[in-house]
């Protein structure tokens, strides 16, 4: 079980989070322009890197806030957190 | 083996009752069912799985090869190593062929504790001791286990002690498993998250490969020496094989206690090449290593053999931690660290003597010779194994399953690879060893389970209303964790009765649901209509204060995924409900958006699906009922319109909302009142009712009620695959203005024509109600596989209709009407006639009263 | 048990320069795509590139379940094409695999469940597909370990049966589809890592190894949970994302459970091997991952969930718990078939239920292979829906479809 | 033996929520009316005031409506009634520790979660709100009403654990 650090909490158990999967995937700008091939990319296309990846997660049962996490995935050692709308500094 | 008269750490003043397969033998606190069946003379404990030979006490540990019995007092557990088993009053054990029995359910009370330290320390010994002697005079949180029984000395406030406990996993970021055997019968899972780990786990012995090796009477050295000392068994006349000091003073430490040793070493190149005896070891023969076939005969009863010792590494492998081969030591010592995990004392390999380097002794049968005495794997096996072109030691695990018994192979690992090395012509360290995985020990799965059972596994939520309905004789539905009441049988009524004469209520007269369940969010702020519009298929910055609006969810791919009506409360401010299953995908789906795709937006969402408890109140006189309820308001439709609500108090005391809403096209509102006045709500208006002769009604006539309007049922008549399209409710997607989703519906598969869409479907029998879940033809003649055009989503008898009726998804569906479909089930063929959804009051005249 | 497997399997060859077909990845999928090429096809001039050792990956780290009871028309083809091949396995391939038809049974705990039981049955029946729907006294009789206790948090209202599912030895059967291939003449290469593929001209020309550069007519990429890296190489996306999937087994135990139970409301699913010990899955952990670990959390409540659905399995021990990596698919079904670079195409997103199409999606994969388009059984499982919206969405009719 | 401790339901006090940025002329507005500032280290109470996020808190027991907070926010952030949405459990003993440690993940040492402290966590895998009070080794925990009789079940169960 990982231990997560919530950038307002502090470290918290895997279960108290949810997991949202690859960070900086925008919604299109405007999704009507988008074509069938880019707008497939935003729907169901996500990086899935074997090592550092940026991803998404929410502190569900605590204080229910967004943030990106650093994480490798092929050790799971987490390098850090960082806001939403953050570049990432980690 | 013979007891000695004293010694050991045993307390003699007490024996205990201990009985073997049916048989009394004597036993003392401290023991060991091992240690007792030494004692007691009796060698053969076990039989082997494949082979059915006899087997014995290999060790004095958890490292045990071949001794797993059955317990079956005081607690029942298959397949436990009998060197594990504290002796107590009343054991009662059997031996086994290698398959446990399973005896009932567990009902020991197994208890879990999270738990949170700066240092954990995993083991007792010299090394453990001191480790977490200094973590705690340094004024650190520090948990200390030991899987021993000895109780393990007070470190202080801050310090969690803990013998007879043995760490069984380690997870990332140091989580850490313990588990604890608080009794004979009773274990405690400790789950520590450890600043730090340190692994002060020792090493254990691992014995050497020859014919016969598998007897009873082979035992590791150090398991002799144990028995000696812990146990004061002494046997008369051993053998001691040895590649290293250890051994050496194994064999002197018998000697002292009188046995007559002969000390077998390879250092001095001389070997075991065979033990011999029926059912159990009666002598070995002893020759030089070079010249097996020069052999001597001695008589022996105890063949005690070290081949060398190995790092107990399995937790650092739980976080792939590295190993690697040691030559003079010939065994795999830690390789590389793990995050904040430290390795201290003979568990990094410090203190292990050196062995001359032998596993298998040549001359022997190898088809007698075992490498995997719990598999009964032999070096014929192995032989076989790299014979038939296999490389890897996981193949060769798996073509002979050397190393996959109870024991994880922990006696047997290193000799497979260094033989199948030696058979493939590589280096032990090319072949490398396989990993352990969690547990360490075998841990049960009560004990897994711990006090998540029975009525403590989930939550089973009811609303304040819950006891009324059991009252009432309510059967109850499962909706997610809630538990919905379905309907309310009278006596000597079926469900269908119950469900018509509810239906006819609701018609007719007046009827009441419990809709508390339904998920609430309120939404607060200056965009929240646009926040609205970005998500919901319609818009809501057009919705007018006072009013609500039905709405529809799809996720990005087009597909329904929730509906639920929207308030517009105020300027600034909505209240939007949810279905019960989907209430807090909903609202943690509203924050995703919000937080990370418009954070911009000034919106702030919150759930108050508990604040509020929501009473339905349905039918023709459902105005009587509040008007007499709530007498304050005008509920005349021209002041009380469809769809728009009013504030009130209940009580004098409690804030009430009355929103004129209809899921049935009947006249009807719902109240909602905060959840402590929830009960006296329902009571209020039940006996506002009863004048009226109020029903209550459950979630079947509300499903019926809502079927003949063609209302749908996000995840009954959908599934998923659904668009709001295909639900015929185009009227509800906006054209104008963009919501998540919208793109996905003009792709090309989306945008068909020939999707399958809503219909009705009227089964040419009236009385025949068709399955939900029915799969539709044209042509009910055709071999399989048969073409699908679509299923039945839902189906009903109905009181108004005075029929069954049911709706589909069908392709092509809406040009289909007037056609007949066929239902090809397991008793016939049903043939129905597609129409269309909506088979009670098209027109709407009944909404109004 | 070294007995039950036959004196010799296959023989390491040195790779050639150049191959008609080279499969990465020498797990079930890979190792049957280049038996059938063999076979079916007669193309033997094949490598199958396998990083570490043959089928180490999720072909022996599975619960070894088999059945074929999809909903939809597409899914339900293949893998009653599948099914319909490990009917005929241990004779084509003469190697006792153990495949066992002991019958799978699909719990369902709420309304909502049973509806998708018998909208499946339906389906499955008109589809040629063995099924029966089973009410609670009928699940009781067919499985009587199962708590059928209508008191209990999600009491068992009735199950879908296809008799003809069941088990096999997941070994013994890389042992067997290896050795057969290895028979016809491929080349089984392990300890060889693709690290580059070469793209020409939009065409797939060659791949890059550890231990050199191979030359490749058509490419095949089986790589399961790595498939976005291996395909990220050629550059070509794939909507996949890869998940850890954990297991446990018992000790051995004497006879208890006849068949295959899943659940998917509650997250179980168990079968006894037929060395006796129990097999059981648990739930995806949530996060992307190639660790080959979950969390704990998992199992602890998968035990939880067991223990509900069988109390006679309390007093049996973990053994040994471990995890796969699966590559999960949006609409929880696989692609097989071509891929934006000419001659390479891909065979992936099984996700938690590939081991029991490997013979089928072998087969479609090696047809796919050797005629450079897809076979009818496969056309609809194309990268391509993912732009068109004709997902073929196995959710809805199991939230884990192993 | 069981654990020393005991588990009392106290109904439910009252409850507003309250979004706001927390350096807001609003938030001043509302310190104002509160007559205490808002705790914005996270994870801590201040006059009944509990850190739910960091521009979200629970106003608990205290004389308020959501009319005089909406009021002072002036259509900046967001005040919603909430006194029914949640009930209070409260575990307190010696032993009140050992009894949600059997189901809690967090860390509950006196150092970590000592007075002032409050969390949003899990009890029993249900989401609570954990608030630290007084000076004794008590707990207050704040469960939405339909989840309150399965963490009554397993607060029971631990007490009633043997030594």
């Amino acid at each position: 079980m990982l231990l997560i650090p919530c950038p307002y909490c502090g470290e918290r158990d895997e279960v108290e989070f949810r997991y949202g999967g690859a960070a900086h995937v925008s919604y299109p700008e405007d999704a009507s322009a988008a074509d069938d091939r880019e707008w497939s990319r935003y729907v169901f296309y996500r990086p899935n890197p074997s090592g550092r990846f940026c991803e998404r997660w929410v502190h569900q049962h605590g204080c229910r806030r967004w943030f990106n996490l650093v994480r490798d995935t092929t050790t799971h050692e987490i390098a850090g957190s960082y806001a939403i709308g953050q570049e990432t500094s980690a | 083996m013979r007891r000695l008269a004293d010694g050991g750490r045993l307390d003699r003043s007490t024996t205990l009752a201990v009985t073997w397969d049916g048989r009394e033998i004597e036993a003392h606190p401290g023991d060991t069912l091992a240690s007792a069946l030494l004692a007691a003379g009796i060698t053969e404990v076990a039989r082997s799985t494949v082979h059915g030979r006899p087997r014995g006490i290999v060790s004095a540990g958890a490292e045990e090869p071949c001794a797993y019995v059955q317990v079956d007092a005081p607690r029942s557990e298959p397949l436990v190593a009998a060197t594990l088993v504290e002796a107590v009053d009343g054991l009662v054990a059997a031996p086994l062929a290698g398959f446990g029995r399973l005896a009932g359910d567990d009902l020991e009370r197994h208890d879990r504790r999270h738990h949170h330290c700066d240092v954990l320390v995993v083991g007792g010994g010299t090394a453990g001791a001191a480790e977490a002697r200094r973590a705690a005079a340094a004024g650190l949180r520090v948990v200390w286990a030991e899987r021993d029984t000895g109780p393990l000395p007070d470190l202080g406030d801050d310090a969690l002690c803990l013998s007879r406990t043995t760490a069984v996993g380690s997870y990332d970021d140091n989580l850490v498993m313990l588990v604890e055997r608080v009794s004979s019968t009773r274990r405690r899972m400790w789950q520590v998250r450890a600043g730090e780990v340190v692994l002060a786990t020792g090493a254990h012995e691992r014995p050497l490969v020859f014919a016969g090796n598998d007897l009873p009477g082979v035992m590791l050295a150090g398991a002799a020496r144990t028995y000696l000392e812990r146990f004061a068994l002494v046997p008369e006349r051993a053998v001691v094989f040895t590649t290293n000091d250890a051994g050496t003073e194994t064999a002197e430490a018998l000697r002292a206690a009188g046995a007559a040793v002969t000390l077998v070493d390879a250092r001095a190149g001389h070997a075991v090449v065979a033990a011999e005896g029926e059912g159990r070891l009666r002598s070995v023969l002893v020759a030089p290593i070079a010249t097996p076939a020069d052999a001597e005969r001695v008589e022996c009863e105890l063949l005690a053999v070290s081949g060398g010792f190995e790092p107990v590494l399995d937790l650092h492998r739980h976080r792939r931690g590295g190993v690697r081969w040691d030559a003079p030591r010939a065994c795999f010592v830690p390789h590389g660290t793990v995050r904040n995990q430290r390795i201290v004392g003979t568990a990094m390999g410090d203190g292990l003597p050196t062995v001359a380097a032998l596993w298998l002794v040549p001359g022997g049968e190898e088809r007698h010779a075992y490498v995997d005495l719990q598999r009964d794997v032999t070096v014929t096996d192995l032989r076989r194994a790299v014979g038939a072109g296999l490389e890897s030691i996981e193949h060769v695990k798996r073509y002979t399953l050397v190393g996959t018994g109870v024991d994880q192979g922990r006696t047997a690992k290193t000799n497979a690879a260094a033989i199948a090395a030696g058979l493939l012509g590589r280096e032990i360290a090319e072949i490398g060893t396989s990993t352990t995985r969690p547990p360490v020990e075998p841990v049960s799965f009560a004990v897994l389970a711990g006090r998540a059972r029975g009525p403590r596994f989930e939550p089973v939520r009811t609303t304040p209303i819950h006891a009324w309905h059991v009252n009432h004789g309510a059967v109850f539905e499962d909706v997610g964790q809630w538990k919905r009441p379905w309907y309310y049988p009278q006596p000597g009524e079926d469900m269908d009765a119950a469900v018509l004469r509810e239906c006819a209520a609701a018609r007719t007269g007046v009827a009441m649901m419990d809709a508390s369940t339904l998920g609430k969010i309120d939404i607060q702020g200056p965009d929240s209509a646009e926040f609205l519009n970005r998500l919901y298929t319609n818009s809501y910055d057009t919705l007018r204060v006072g009013r609500c609006r039905y709405g529809l969810l799809c996720r990005a791919d087009g597909m329904v995924f929730d509906d639920g009506v929207v308030t517009r409360v105020a300027e600034d401010r909505f209240f939007a409900t949810t279905t019960t299953g989907g209430a807090a995908a909903v609202l943690d789906w509203m924050e995703e958006w919000l937080q990370t795709e418009w954070p911009e937006l000034r919106v702030h969402l919150t759930s108050v699906t508990e604040q509020w408890q929501t009473v339905a109140v349905v039918g023709p006189r459902s105005r009587d009922l509040l008007s007499s309820a709530f007498g304050a308001i005008d509920f005349s439709n021209e002041a009380f319109p469809f769809m728009t609500f009013r504030d009130t108090t209940f009580h004098k005391r409690f804030p009430a909302r009355v929103s004129r809403v209809s899921f049935s096209g009947e006249l009807a509102y719902e109240v909602s009142v905060p959840s402590d006045a929830g009960r006296l709500l329902w009571l209020g208006l039940w006996k506002a009712g009863e004048p009226l002769g109020v029903t209550a009604y459950g979630t079947e006539t509300m499903h019926v009620l809502r079927a003949e309007k063609g209302f749908v049922i996000v995840g009954q008549d959908t599934d998923g695959t659904v668009t709001p399209i295909d639900l015929g409710m185009d009227w509800i997607v906006s054209k104008t203005k963009p919501f998540v989703g919208r793109r996905s519906l003009t792709r090309p598969d989306t945008a068909r024509p020939d999707r399958k869409q809503l219909v009705g479907l009227l089964p040419d029998d009236p009385s025949v109600r068709l399955d939900e879940g029915a799969q539709l033809v044209l042509d009910p003649e055709q071999a399989p596989p048969v073409t699908m055009i679509g299923h039945v989503t839902s189906s009903y008898r109905s009181a108004a209709l005075g029929r069954t009726f049911a709706l589909a998804l069908v392709r092509s569906g809406r040009e289909r009407l007037g056609e007949p479909v066929y239902s090809p089930g397991a008793d016939g063929i049903t043939a129905a006639r597609v129409v269309e959804p909506v088979f009670y009051d098209a027109e709407g005249l009944r909404r109004d009263g | 048990m070294a007995e039950s497997h036959p004196d010799l399997l296959w023989s390491s060859p040195e790779p050639r320069g150049s191959y008609d077909v080279v499969i990465v990845g020498g797990g079930g999928h890979g190792l049957f795509t280049a038996y059938y090429l063999a076979a079916n096809h007669g193309i033997t001039n094949v490598a199958v590139l396998e990083r570490g050792w043959l089928g180490g990956g999720n072909a022996v780290r599975n619960t070894t379940v088999i059945r074929s009871n999809y909903l939809w028309d597409e899914s339900a083809a293949i893998y009653e094409h599948s099914l319909k091949l490990w009917e005929g396995l241990a004779a084509e391939l003469d190697y006792d695999i153990l495949f066992d038809q002991r019958g799978v049974l699909n719990l369902a705990h709420n309304l909502g469940d049973a509806r998708e039981g018998v909208r499946r049955v339906n389906a499955n029946r008109l589809n040629g597909v063995d099924a029966e729907w089973l009410d609670a006294d009928g699940v009781r009789a067919f499985c009587p370990v199962v708590n059928t206790d209508p008191g209990i948090r999600y009491p068992v209202l009735g199950a879908t049966l296809q008799r003809r599912g069941g088990i096999a030895r997941h070994d013994a059967l890389v042992f067997a589809v290896a050795r057969a291939a290895a028979g016809l003449g491929v080349h089984l290469i392990q300890g060889c890592e693709v690290t580059g593929i070469e793209v020409t001209d939009g065409a797939v020309r060659a791949v890059q190894t550890n231990r050199g550069r191979i030359a490749a007519g058509r490419v095949g990429l089986c790589a399961a949970g790595h498939s976005s890296v291996v395909a990220g190489l050629a550059g070509v996306e794939l909507p996949i994302q890869s998940h850890p999937l954990q297991a446990l087994v018992s000790e051995l135990l004497e006879p208890v459970l006849g068949c295959v139970v899943m659940s998917n409301a509650v997250h179980v699913y168990v079968s006894q091997a037929h060395k006796g010990e129990l097999v059981m899955g648990a739930g995806i952990d949530t996060y992307n991952s190639y660790a080959q670990r979950g969390s704990f959390h998992v199992i602890e409540h998968q035990m939880a969930a067991a223990l509900e659905l069988f109390p006679i399995f309390a007093r049996a021990h973990v053994l040994r718990t471990w995890a796969g990596i699966v590559d999960v698919c949006p609409d929880a079904s696989p692609i097989v078939g071509g891929t934006p670079v000419d001659d390479l195409f891909v065979n992936c997103g099984w996700g938690t239920g590939g081991f029991k199409a490997t013979p089928g999606s072998g087969w479609v994969f090696a047809w796919t292979l050797a005629h450079g388009e897809p076979h009818e059984l496969n056309r609809s499982f194309s990268l391509e829906r993912f732009e068109t919206g004709a997902l073929i969405d196995e959710h809805g009719a199991a939230a884990v479809a192993h | 033996m069981t654990v020393e401790a005991t588990l009392a339901d106290r109904g439910h006090p009252r409850q507003l929520g309250l979004r706001v940025h927390p350096s807001s002329d609003a938030a001043g507005r509302v310190e104002l009316l509160l007559g205490s500032r808002l705790p914005t280290e996270p994870n801590t109470v201040a006059g009944g005031v509990l850190w739910l996020g960091p521009d979200e808190w629970l106003i608990v027991d205290r004389e308020l409506t959501e009319t005089q907070l909406l009021g002072a926010l002036a259509g900046e952030g967001a005040a919603v009634e909430l006194s029914a949405n949640r009930l209070a459990l409260h575990v307190s003993g010696p032993g009140a520790r050992d009894v949600l440690g059997s189901c809690c993940p967090l860390d509950l040492h006196p150092r970590v979660f000592g007075a002032g402290r409050c969390a949003q966590t899990l009890v029993a895998g249900v989401a609570v709100i954990l608030e630290r009070t007084g000076d004794g080794p008590g707990f207050r925990l704040l469960v939405r009403p339909s989840f309150a009789a399965h963490v009554r079940a397993w607060l029971i169960d631990a007490i009633e654990e043997p030594g």
